[in-house]
């Protein structure tokens, strides 16, 4: 393996807009992404992730803003210059050319001479785990090895930056999550700098140092998966990123420094209002997994809510039980390892969480 | 369950009689090709049976000549309407959107005017240019019928063409010239072949333009049939007529051939 | 980037010409319809445009005789050629894998056999069978060519449509023919229209076949056109041909336009 | 909510054979699904699940074997006489109806009166929350809302059996959890027999009473959600239904009743050693979830495995590491709910867990 380690390039992205028609694909979007790293743009479908990476890679044109590399303006530069790896949704190998010649492409346009061309084809190969299979083509592969191949490809030629457009959502769930730990190591040992399209949360999470939430051509957030997760800044990013349930309710001080959130017949202590004041709307988010579910009777410190569970499924590693309250229905996911809960439908009990468990936002954000 | 039996039987026979229906005149010029008579007639018996039309038709100079005629026209008008329909449908795949209809329609617009207008119209331009009799007239004008056959089977082709595959090639390095050599063209190559081979049968088949703009220098087979028809009805028609069939059904399973060449088809 | 602008100008002058070459026997007939004189000619300036030749056309009882036999004869082509369209392609759209090969070859013999050799094998099949010079044997023979083209326009249409609903409409209880009507029909029913559209056409246009089956009794548009200009050649031929283009290109927007109304292409 | 709780039919597949030439897509399937029951049939694409469910439709002609319903021969009944509801992969809405119009064409097929087919109609499109939705097109609904359409109409004239082709493969990820837990409280509330097809285990989980593995065409394990994943009776049910590492051994006696995997210089006690005796080899199957990571000094009465971390993955409710041992790179997933774990990459660990949390294979199962 010699491949060498290279820096990637630093990309920014300079209030760039696009609009298709009367529909804004991306409105005024800027992001500045450090040389080497591996960043996922998250968002439900139309909400311009994937205009946002084929600006970049050179296939959109936008209507204002700018796009740079290492400080070089490229908005006005053809694709074909950009020297930018692209990874496309459905991989886009050639299908008449075998995986070593698909591999090979960039390098023979290159110029570089048969000798280094077969070398490098070899030694990217071997990096993605596919020697020996140089002479298939790509139809014979299955679609984690097309996949793979596709990368290679993308990186054979050394490009400082990566852009990955869906890159694993071809391939099954097993599949899938393993290949999110070789594409994380992958870019680890490279150091190129990695742009990531994706709708999946939990891929955007496991693989990327930060993660830039998209929604209708916005920026919404771009955090580290656990801000994104434990600190969301809207009412969007919380639903988008995991299951979330909101409490919704004005706050009140109970004294200097503690502050509660009053929503009908209920108080719940508010970890930290951030800049809201007394008198403010705002919800409390609760992650399934930080809620707990006890005998309604016995007698708790922690803030609940009482409730009747009405349904319950065993999902393998956890147990969700769905819990009908004033709020409307709760999911509280728990681990499943202890072989019965006890929990049973219809039953009465009270939905408890830690105070700090729980997320505050402002209600319409 | 009774009835759905014998309603199924009654719906299959329906089938293959429409079918027969279809391809009488296909199939009849075999018997008349074939018979030993020297009137155009159905053979009455399997030893009424004979070469003997089709040894005359292979052997007469006229009936040669018209071959060969027929063969110059329809391979150049193959070659013309290949590169106009190669250069036409990568030109609209590329475009995309928002001109397709207009194109479509300049494609199409040809293909739907009645071919005894088409005709007026090419012998007026033909004999006001002096093209008229000419090979380079014939052939042009038979282009001007092929070649949207030519573009919409490329077309199609490229319909079933990835378009991220333009883009990444694109991304790899390779300007747009350099991306049609490498990519698009040996990608649908088998719908270029296929466009070409549709090309030739048209011009191999076409008598109104050809009675229209050729006159004594170019005299392709279909018009010696038309001659040979008028001038005295004789079984040599239907044996070329069957030789015919049976070259058109061989060509065609070529092109159904080379179209499933395509490496996008396969991977489909 | 200089001599990519260039390259691009060029390629996109390239285009326009061939376009032009593609459509100037469609266009060439207006000038000539719409000329003032009583001659073959183009127009020498605007003031020489005139309806003359319109109206000549429109008010002489012989094109209008014309234009009655090709209506009743294309009307009749369309419908017969949608009732067997329709049948083979659901036919043949149930039976699946198996036998599309075949029952496509069927349908396509007829589409690729050269015109010229169809009207020879009809033209001895009708006057064995008293069929010659009659108006059940000019549907029939217009027939056996449109409607291999109505049956692949449906089939078009039931390629579209998800095997599934065949499957959901039987799953709720109604039998394999109450599918057809109930769910089959209605979500092709655009395609159907088009395919009459296209049998329509086909037979308002056809020539070749006419001339051979056909002689007196039905005396067909095309076929008098073609008589027009072998007598005379008069500029009322450009007109009637500029009328046809324009009735062509309307009934195709109309095709279009049914096509786009099926409600399964709408969902796609 | 007027709509009548009904008993489901019984269903039974016997010794079923389909073949599509040389390819055995059901090869011997038996299986008895009782009244009332939520079955799911799991596996991946290509194993049969789908040829099972459209035989039972009477889409699929098997070569051998019966499928009775309360007893009775159905084989050879044609599709529309079944009366079985079935929801169809994309769901099959008739695109030319409205979704009135959709729904109440079984009743129509059956010669219900106009009154009495529009009150049934406004019933069940109460039940499945789309009242006043009747006028619309199948188009103008989103996924989710055809989806209930398809629900609705395979319901309204009410079937004993309700057959279910990956109904909520369409959707996407949010929808596809809460539509899970409606579709199995609408079980509840009808009582039909819904059989289900899916591929995907964690929905087969949420909503069966059993789940059926297939694989190749044969059944592979039935049970309960929790049997199949505590209790996998082979290798591919234990990866399909979860992610699973697995140690090769040997099993050996240490006393009469204690039992312990052989492997190497490894020796892992064995829970319950089922049909196993000593000498026979056999595998232990470890889930991420049932797994801690530890200091590798600390000492560890637990059965343990040291290694590297060698990558990290912060998933929301969980964060993930992969650690390199003799065994291959096993995979640990721990809550995240605390701020740090003090886990880094490259850092030295041992894999422990409780010797009851591993299961027990025989090799080759």
């Amino acid at each position: 393996m010699t491949v060498s380690r290279r820096t990637g390039h630093a990309v920014a992205i300079q209030s760039l807009c696009k609009s298709f028609g009367a529909v804004r694909a991306l409105d005024d979007v800027s992001l500045e992404i450090p040389a080497g790293e591996f960043i996922s743009l998250l968002g439900p479908s139309g909400s311009g992730k994937s205009t946002l990476l084929m600006a970049v890679a050179g296939f959109v044109d936008c209507q204002e803003g700018r796009i740079l590399v290492n400080g070089q303006d490229i908005t006005r530069v053809p694709a074909e210059r950009r020297s930018l790896g692209v990874v496309f949704q459905g991989y886009a190998l050639f299908p008449h050319m075998t995986v070593a010649e698909n591999v090979a492409y960039p390098l023979k346009l290159r110029g570089v001479s048969k000798s280094d061309i077969a070398r490098r084809v070899d030694t990217v190969l071997d990096l993605v785990k596919l020697r020996g299979m140089g002479d298939r083509k790509p139809r014979q592969l299955s679609g984690g090895q097309q996949q793979r191949v596709a990368l290679a490809r993308a990186f054979v030629f050394e490009p400082g930056i990566v852009l990955l457009d869906e890159p694993l959502s071809a391939l099954d769930k097993q599949l899938r999550s393993e290949l999110q730990f070789e594409l994380k190591g992958l870019h680890g040992r490279l150091g190129t700098t990695f742009i990531n399209v994706t709708h999946d949360q939990e891929e955007a999470m496991a693989m990327s140092d930060r993660v830039a939430v998209l929604k209708d051509g916005t920026l919404m957030q771009v955090a580290t998966p656990r801000e994104i997760y434990e600190l969301p800044n809207s009412r969007f990013v919380a639903e988008f990123v995991g299951h979330a349930a909101f409490l919704d309710g004005t706050v009140a001080a109970t004294s200097e420094d503690r502050f509660v959130l009053e929503s009908g017949q209920y108080q719940f202590p508010i970890p930290d209002t951030g800049r809201l004041r007394a008198g403010d709307e705002a919800s409390l988010v609760l992650r399934p997994e930080r809620l707990q579910l006890v005998d309604r009777s016995s007698p708790e410190v922690r803030p609940s809510i009482p409730g009747t569970i009405i349904g319950s499924a065993f999902l393998g590693p956890q147990c969700v039980h769905v819990v009908q309250t004033d709020f409307g229905a709760l999911k509280v996911s728990m681990p499943s390892s202890g072989r019965s809960n006890g929990l049973d439908s219809q039953k009465d009990v009270a939905v408890v969480w830690e105070p700090d468990a729980a997320i505050v936002l402002p209600r319409y954000a | 369950m009774f009835l759905k039996g014998r309603a199924r039987l009654a719906l299959v026979a329906l089938g293959w009689l429409m079918g027969a229906f279809l391809l009488a005149p296909t199939l009849i010029v075999f018997p008349i090709g074939l018979n030993d008579s020297r009137f155009v007639v159905m053979p009455d018996s399997l030893s009424a049976l004979s070469l003997r039309h089709v040894t005359n038709v292979l052997t007469e100079p006229t009936w040669l000549t018209g071959v060969r005629d027929s063969l110059i026209v329809a391979v150049s008008t193959a070659i013309l309407s290949t590169v106009i329909g190669v250069a036409f449908s990568i030109g609209v795949w590329r475009v995309k959107a928002r001109w397709t209809m207009a194109l479509t329609a300049i494609l199409v617009a040809p293909m739907i005017v009645p071919p005894i207008i088409s005709a007026v119209a090419l012998y007026h331009m033909w004999t006001a240019i002096g093209l008229y009799d000419t090979w380079i007239g014939v052939i042009l004008a038979h282009t001007i019928v092929a070649a949207p056959y030519s573009a919409l089977t490329v077309s199609a082709s490229l319909a079933l063409l990835d378009p991220r595959l333009e883009q990444a090639s694109r991304s790899l390095g390779a300007s747009r010239l350099r991306t049609v050599a490498d990519v698009i063209l040996p990608n649908i190559k088998g719908g270029v072949a296929a466009g070409a081979l549709f090309a030739f049968i048209m011009s191999w088949d076409e008598l109104v333009l050809t009675l229209f703009v050729a006159n004594r220098v170019v005299y392709t087979l279909p018009r010696k049939m038309w001659d040979g028809i008028r001038e005295n009805v004789d079984p040599s028609v239907a044996a070329i007529s069957a030789l015919l069939v049976l070259l058109t059904i061989s060509v065609l399973a070529i092109t159904h051939f080379l179209k499933s060449t395509d490496p996008v088809r396969q991977s489909h």
